[in-house]
C-alpha cells in the first residue's frame, strides 16, 4: 500500500462571531470606508429582503427568497469582483447583484414577474437569475472557456447552495473547469438548508470544499457570517483564476435565518432554538461590532443610513409599481432574434387573446367569461 | 366518504397503496418531514418512517434512475418532482432505462415506478414552475401519462399507476390541487389506465382535454348549453395509452372538435389527437379541428401568464369557429 | 464543385463556417484527433487547432450548457452529440436554458448554438444508436429543429443552422452518411431554415418525409410511377418551424398524404403534420392521412430492426390506402 | 486558516508487471487452485474476445468492445462477489459476467443484436449490458438501497470507466451512496481511454479514486493488471460494504489495450509504442508467470487450457449461430406486462411487415421491392 496522493481541506476565521479578530485583517481592510461600504450593502440587502417579503405578504410580488443571514455570502463575493467579471447567480443572490449595478427595480420587476426585470442595465453581460438548481455551473464553465480562448483576464463567478452540490450538472461542470484550467470560481451559500432537507442529507462528505479534489482543483472552506474573510478568500480564488491558475470551490459556511422562501413554512421541519442559537452568528451584526469597537461606527450613523436604505428601496418600490406593463406581444417578440413567419399568426392570437382578456377585465362582474 | 381536494386525494391514494404494499415507497426532495412542498405527502413519514419516506439529495437525474434499481429489485418507488420544470432530467433515465428494461431483458428484470409532479401553470409562481411537458413523456415507448382532474379521478389513477407493473408519469394540474372538493371514497378501488372520462354528453361538438383544463371545458359547455349549443366534455386522463375509441365515438357523434390543452401547439399533446382524427376519424369531421392551447413561447412569467394559457374565452371562440362549419 | 456524401458535407460546412466566422467552435467527444466517429469533424482539428475543435470529457449535460455559456459570450459553438441516444440529458438546458435565454432577458444574452447528431437506425448499431428523437426537440420553444436528406441540403441547411443566432438541434440521417454522392458547391450558400423541399412533383398524392426516409419515398414514387401513380415527394426539412404552406399546397393539390417517419408514432413527429391536415387542410384530404412509422416500442436490437423501421414496401402499401379513397 | 480535514489516496500493488511479489500475497491467493481458477477466467475471456472480434469481421455479430488487457479489472472483481450479490455492468465486463454465470451464447446473442440475449439463466438479478455510459451508476444505489431497506446483506457492484467519472449520474449516485451508507461498490476500469480522449483530458484530479472524497466514502486505487490484487482490494470493499459501513470506491489501473470497440480505428489518435509498452504490464502474463514460478503452470497445462477454452466458446458460437430468430412480435410483447389493447393494431402491424419481409426475402432478386 503506497500513499498516491493527499489533501487537506482549511478554513479561513477572521472576525469572530462577537465582532473580535480571530486571525490578523487582510491589509484592504485596514480601509475603513471600504468596510463601512460591505456593510452598507448588507444593510441594503436585509432591507431589500424585509421589503420584498413584504411586498409578497401582501399580494404585490411573487414567491421570493430572502438571503437573511446570508448577506456577508453575497456581497464579499460580489465586492471580490471586478466590474468585467461575469457573475452567475441563483435566486437567493440579490446582495451581490445589487452591489454589480442590478437595480431594485429591476430585481422587483423579475421577482414580481415580468422578463424585463432580466434586462437591467447594470452589468450586462452576467447571467440572469437560474431558478433551476445549479443548471447554471455549466454555464459558468462556457463564459470562462470564452475568457480563456479570448485571454481576457475576467473571471467567471457561480454562486449556488449546499443543495446544489449533490447535482450532477454542477460537478461536471467543476470536473471541466478543473482539467481546462477555468477561470471559474464557484461560491457555495453553504446555508444548511435545501429547503427542508439539512446539509447533513445532502452528502456524507465532512466538507462541501472537499468535492473540489474530485475534480482536481483547490477548495477552501470560510466563515461566511464574516464578509471581510469571504471577500478576502473568494478575492483569492477569483486572482489566481485571473492569472490563469485555474478554478476554485469556496464553501462559504453560513445559515438560513429565514425561511426558504415565502411560499415555505419551515417550522414544519427545524427547531426554532436551531435559528435562535445562529441567530448569534450573523454577519451583519458582527461587522456592525467590529465597526464600533473600531470607531467606525455608531448609532447616528446607523440610523440615518437604515433610513437612507429604506427610502432607497421604497422608491425603487414606487417605481416598480409604476412601471406600466409589458405589451402582450413581449412574450413571443424575444424568442428568436427575427419572429419565424410561421409564427406570425401565434404573434395574433396573443394580441387577439390580450384584447380579449383587457375587455373582459373592463366588464362588470358578471359579464362575460 | 369524504369531500378531498385534489391534493387531499392524492395523499389519501398514496397512503392507501403504501399501507396495502409494503414495497410502495416515497421519494424526492422535502417528501419527509416537510410533506412536500404542496402537502401532497404529508403525514407520510410520520405514519410510514424513513424507511418508506426518504428525502433524497437534490437531484432529479438520480431519483429517477435510483427509482429503476428499486424497481428492478421488487420495490414500487413513488417519486415526486418538486415542480414540472425540474423533470426534464429525467428524461434520460425514462427513455433509455424506464421504459425499455422489461423489453431489453424480456421479461427477466422491470420497472413499477411512479413519476408525479405537480404540473401546469396558473399559480403565478416562479420560472419553471408552470410547464406542461406533457408530450415529452407520452412520446416514450413503454411508458404511460395519466393526468387526473379531479379528486376521485386522481385517486383512482394513482392507485391504479403505483399497482401498474409498468413506468407512469402521472401529471397533477397544481392550478386545481385545492380549487374545489369532490366526495372520494377511500374504498382502494383504482380506475383504469387506459380509460377517457366523458364528463358532459353533448351532441354538436367534442372538447378534449385534461388536467386544468377540464373546469374551463365544462364551464365552456355550460355558457355553449345556454345558448343552445351542446357540448360533449371528454377528459382524456390516460394521454397514453390513449384512448382511441371513446374519442373517436364522441367525433363521430358530434362531427366537431376542440382540443384544449395548456402546452405549446407545435409537436404538442394535442397533435396527436388530432392526427387520430385525420387518421381514423376523417369522414366524420364536418369542421377542421381546432386545438386552443398555450404558444410556441417559453411559459412567460406570471404577469402575461394569463394570456399564455388559455381561458373559457378563448375555448368558446373555438366553439363558435367549429360551429360556423354547418 | 464535387461529390459529396452527407457526412462530407458536413464537415464542408463545418469548415466553411469555421473559415468564415472566428466564434464558430466545435465541441464534443471525439471531435479532435479522431475526427468524431464519423470523422464528420475530420481534419477539423488539424486546420484549426485544439482552441476551435474541443474534445470535451464525457458528459452530455455539461457540453450543451457549456455551450449556452459560450453562447451569451458571443461564440457558436456547434456541439456534436456521438449518438442520438446520448442526447436526452441534454434536454434540461436545452429546455430550460437555450430555447429561453433571449426571451427571458428580453434580447440582453443570446444563446447561438448548433446541436448536431448522427440520428436514425437503419445502420444495425448497438442500442441507443439508433434512436429518432426529433419529436422532443421540435416540441421544445425556442429552438429549431432541421433534418437534412442529402448531401446538398446537409451542407446548405448546416451553414444556416450555424449562422442562425438562435439554438438550432441538427439531427443527421446515419444511414445516408455515405449511401450516396451528389453534387455540393462550396459556396457558402446557405439554405432557408423555414422551408420544405418538394423533391418530386406529383399529382395523386403527397408523400411526406424527411431524413434517411426521403430516398425510401422516392423509391416508392417512382414504382408508383410506373403503375401511373404519381406521387408528390415533400422533405420536410426544418421540423420546426414547419413549412406549412408548402405542406398545405402539396395536400392542397393531391389530397391525399402519407407521412413516413422513423420515431415511434404516438406523440411522434408525423403528429404534428397529421395535426396540420385535420385543421387546415381538412377540406382538400380525399382520403385519411396514413403515418408509416416505427412502433411504439423501444428501439429493437439489430435483429428486429428492419421490422422497426419503415420500408419502400410499407410505404406503397400505404399509398394504395389512400389511393383506395376515390 | 485551520485545517478542518485530510485525506490520503493509497494504491494497492501486489503482483509486479515481471509476476514477483511487490507485497504479500493475502491469505486466500495461497491456495494455488483458486489463482488457476483466476487464470482459467482471463484465459477464456481473452478467447471470447479474440473470437468475438473475429466474428464481427466476418459479419456474424455486431460491434463489440474487447476487453484485452483488462481482464483482472472484471474477473478480479466478479471474483470478490457473491453469488446473491448483484451487478451491473458496463459493455466491458465480459470477464465478469461469464464468471458470474452468464453463459458466451447469450453473450454473443446480445451483440449479435437480439434482446434474448440478456434474458440469461445466470444471474437473473444482475443488470443488462448498459450501454450509455454510466447510467447504470443509479440503478446501482437503487439496487443497494433495495437490499439495505430489506437487511438483506447483499452489495451492488457497478463497474464503470475512466470515462464515465465524468458523468454527473455517476457522480450523484456515489454522493447518495455515501450519504446513505449504501452497499455498493464502483470499480473504475480505468483503463486510460474513453474512446479517444485520454485519461488526462477527463479530469485535473491526481487519481479518480479521489473523487469519492467529494461523496463521503474511502477511494482507493489498485493495480488493474494484477487480478490478485483487484479481488483482494474489491474483496475488502465488498466485506465493508455487506457488513453496514457503507460504499467505496475502487479505481483500478489498466490499459485498454485493443482499439474502443471494432468500429473504431485507435491508431488515428494514440502511438504504437504506448501500447506496446503497455503490453509487458498485461494481466494474463503477468499472472502466468507468478504461477509458473510457484510450480503452479507449465506449458502442458497452458496448452490444454487454451485448447479447452476455445473449445468452449467455439461450441457457444455454434449454438449461437444455430438459434432460430426471434419472433417478430417480441420487440412488442415485452415492453409492458400485459400489452395495452390500444397497441394490438401495431403488434398486427408488426407480423404484416415480417410477412412482407419474410416474402420478399424469399423472392428471386429483382422481385417486388
Ligand atoms: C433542479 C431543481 N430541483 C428542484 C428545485 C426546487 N428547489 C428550489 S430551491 C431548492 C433547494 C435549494 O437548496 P440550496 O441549493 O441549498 O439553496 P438554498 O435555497 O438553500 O439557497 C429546491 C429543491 C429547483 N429549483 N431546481
Ligand atoms: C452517455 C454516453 N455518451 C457517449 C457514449 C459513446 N461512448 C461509448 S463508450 C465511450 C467512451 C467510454 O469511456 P470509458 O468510460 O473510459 O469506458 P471504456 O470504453 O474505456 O471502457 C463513449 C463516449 C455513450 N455510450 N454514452
Ligand atoms: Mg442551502
Ligand atoms: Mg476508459
Amino acid at each position: 500500500m503506497v500513499e498516491v496522493a493527499s489533501f487537506r481541506i482549511e478554513r479561513v476565521e477572521i472576525l469572530r462571531a462577537d465582532g473580535t479578530l480571530a486571525a490578523p485583517l487582510p491589509a484592504w481592510a485596514e480601509d475603513g470606508a471600504e468596510l463601512v461600504r460591505l456593510y452598507r450593502a448588507m444593510v441594503l440587502t436585509r432591507v431589500y429582503d424585509t421589503k420584498s417579503v413584504n411586498l409578497q405578504r401582501t399580494g404585490r410580488l411573487g414567491t421570493v427568497a430572502s438571503s437573511l443571514g446570508q448577506e456577508a455570502v453575497a456581497v464579499g463575493t460580489a465586492a471580490a469582483m471586478r466590474p468585467e467579471d461575469v457573475f452567475l447567480p441563483s435566486f437567493r443572490e440579490q446582495g451581490a447583484m445589487l452591489w454589480r449595478g442590478v437595480r431594485i427595480e429591476e430585481l422587483l420587476t423579475f421577482w414580481g414577474g415580468d422578463e424585463r426585470g432580466s434586462n437591467w442595465s447594470g452589468p450586462r453581460e452576467d447571467f440572469p437569475i437560474c431558478v433551476p438548481v445549479g443548471t447554471h455551473a455549466p454555464h459558468a464553465a462556457g463564459v470562462a472557456t470564452a475568457f480563456k480562448l479570448r485571454r481576457e483576464p475576467r473571471v467567471a463567478v457561480c454562486v449556488l447552495g449546499d443543495g446544489a452540490t449533490s447535482k450532477g450538472d454542477v460537478y461536471e461542470a467543476w470536473n471541466l473547469a478543473g482539467v481546462w484550467r477555468l477561470p471559474m470560481v464557484t461560491v457555495v451559500n453553504d446555508n444548511q438548508w435545501a429547503i427542508s432537507v439539512p446539509r447533513s442529507a445532502q452528502t456524507a462528505a465532512a466538507t462541501l470544499a472537499q468535492k473540489a479534489i474530485a475534480c482536481g482543483m483547490p477548495g477552501i472552506q470560510v466563515d461566511g457570517n464574516d464578509v471581510i474573510a469571504v471577500r478576502e478568500v473568494v478575492g483569492r480564488a477569483i486572482e489566481r483564476a485571473r492569472s490563469g491558475e485555474g478554478p476554485a470551490l469556496v464553501e462559504a459556511l453560513t445559515y438560513r435565518l429565514a425561511d426558504h422562501t415565502t411560499a415555505d413554512d419551515a417550522r414544519r421541519y427545524r427547531d426554532d432554538a436551531e435559528v435562535s442559537a445562529r441567530w448569534k452568528e450573523e454577519p451583519v451584526a458582527r461587522l456592525r461590532n467590529f465597526l464600533v469597537a473600531r470607531g467606525l461606527w455608531d448609532k447616528e450613523r446607523e440610523e440615518r443610513l437604515l433610513a437612507e436604505c429604506t427610502r432607497e428601496v421604497d422608491r425603487a418600490v414606487e417605481a416598480y409599481l409604476a412601471r406600466p406593463p409589458a405589451p402582450a406581444t413581449d412574450m413571443i417578440d424575444h424568442v428568436f432574434a427575427e419572429l419565424p413567419p410561421a409564427m406570425a399568426a401565434q404573434r395574433a392570437s396573443i394580441l387577439r387573446r390580450a384584447a380579449e382578456r383587457a375587455e373582459r377585465r373592463s366588464e362588470p362582474r358578471g359579464g362575460r367569461p | 366518504m369524504s369531500a378531498l381536494t385534489l391534493v387531499e386525494a392524492v395523499r389519501t391514494a398514496l397512503a392507501r397503496a403504501m399501507d396495502e404494499d409494503p414495497t410502495v415507497l416515497v421519494l424526492g426532495e422535502d417528501v419527509g418531514k416537510d410533506g412536500g412542498v404542496f402537502r401532497a405527502t404529508e403525514g407520510l413519514f410520520e405514519r410510514f418512517g424513513p424507511e418508506r419516506v426518504l428525502d433524497t439529495p437534490l437531484s432529479e437525474a438520480l431519483f429517477t434512475g435510483l427509482a429503476v434499481g428499486l424497481g428492478a429489485q421488487g420495490f414500487r418507488p413513488v417519486v415526486e418532482f418538486q415542480f414540472d420544470g425540474f423533470m426534464y432530467p429525467a428524461l434520460d433515465q425514462l427513455v433509455n432505462h424506464a421504459g425499455r428494461l422489461r423489453s431489453r431483458t424480456r421479461g427477466r428484470l422491470s420497472c413499477p415506478i411512479v413519476l408525479r409532479a405537480p404540473y401546469g401553470g396558473g399559480i403565478r409562481a416562479p420560472e419553471h414552475h408552470s410547464e406542461s411537458p406533457e408530450a415529452f413523456f407520452a412520446h416514450v415507448p413503454g411508458v404511460r401519462t395519466v393526468i387526473p382532474s379531479s379528486p376521485a379521478r386522481a385517486y383512482g389513477l394513482l392507485l391504479a399507476a403505483i399497482r401498474d407493473p409498468d413506468p407512469v408519469v402521472f401529471l397533477e394540474p397544481k392550478r386545481i390541487y385545492r380549487a374545489f372538493r369532490e366526495e372520494v371514497v377511500d374504498d382502494g378501488k383504482a380506475l383504469p389506465l387506459d380509460r377517457a372520462f366523458v364528463l358532459r354528453q353533448g351532441r354538436d361538438l367534442t372538447l378534449l382535454a385534461w388536467g386544468a383544463m377540464i373546469p374551463l371545458c365544462l364551464e365552456a359547455a355550460g355558457r355553449l348549453a345556454e345558448e343552445g349549443v351542446s357540448a360533449e366534455v371528454v377528459d382524456v386522463a390516460t394521454l397514453k395509452p390513449l384512448d382511441t375509441a371513446t374519442i373517436l365515438d364522441s367525433v363521430g357523434k358530434t362531427g366537431r372538435c376542440v382540443i384544449v390543452h395548456e402546452a405549446p401547439p407545435s409537436y404538442g399533446p394535442g397533435a396527436e389527437i388530432a392526427a387520430l382524427l385525420a387518421v381514423a376519424g376523417l369522414f366524420s369531421l364536418l369542421a377542421p379541428v381546432v386545438r386552443v392551447t398555450a404558444f410556441d413561447v417559453p411559459t412567460p412569467l406570471p404577469r402575461l401568464e394569463d394570456l399564455f394559457l388559455p381561458a373559457v374565452a378563448d375555448i368558446l371562440e373555438a366553439c363558435r369557429t367549429v360551429l360556423a362549419h354547418r
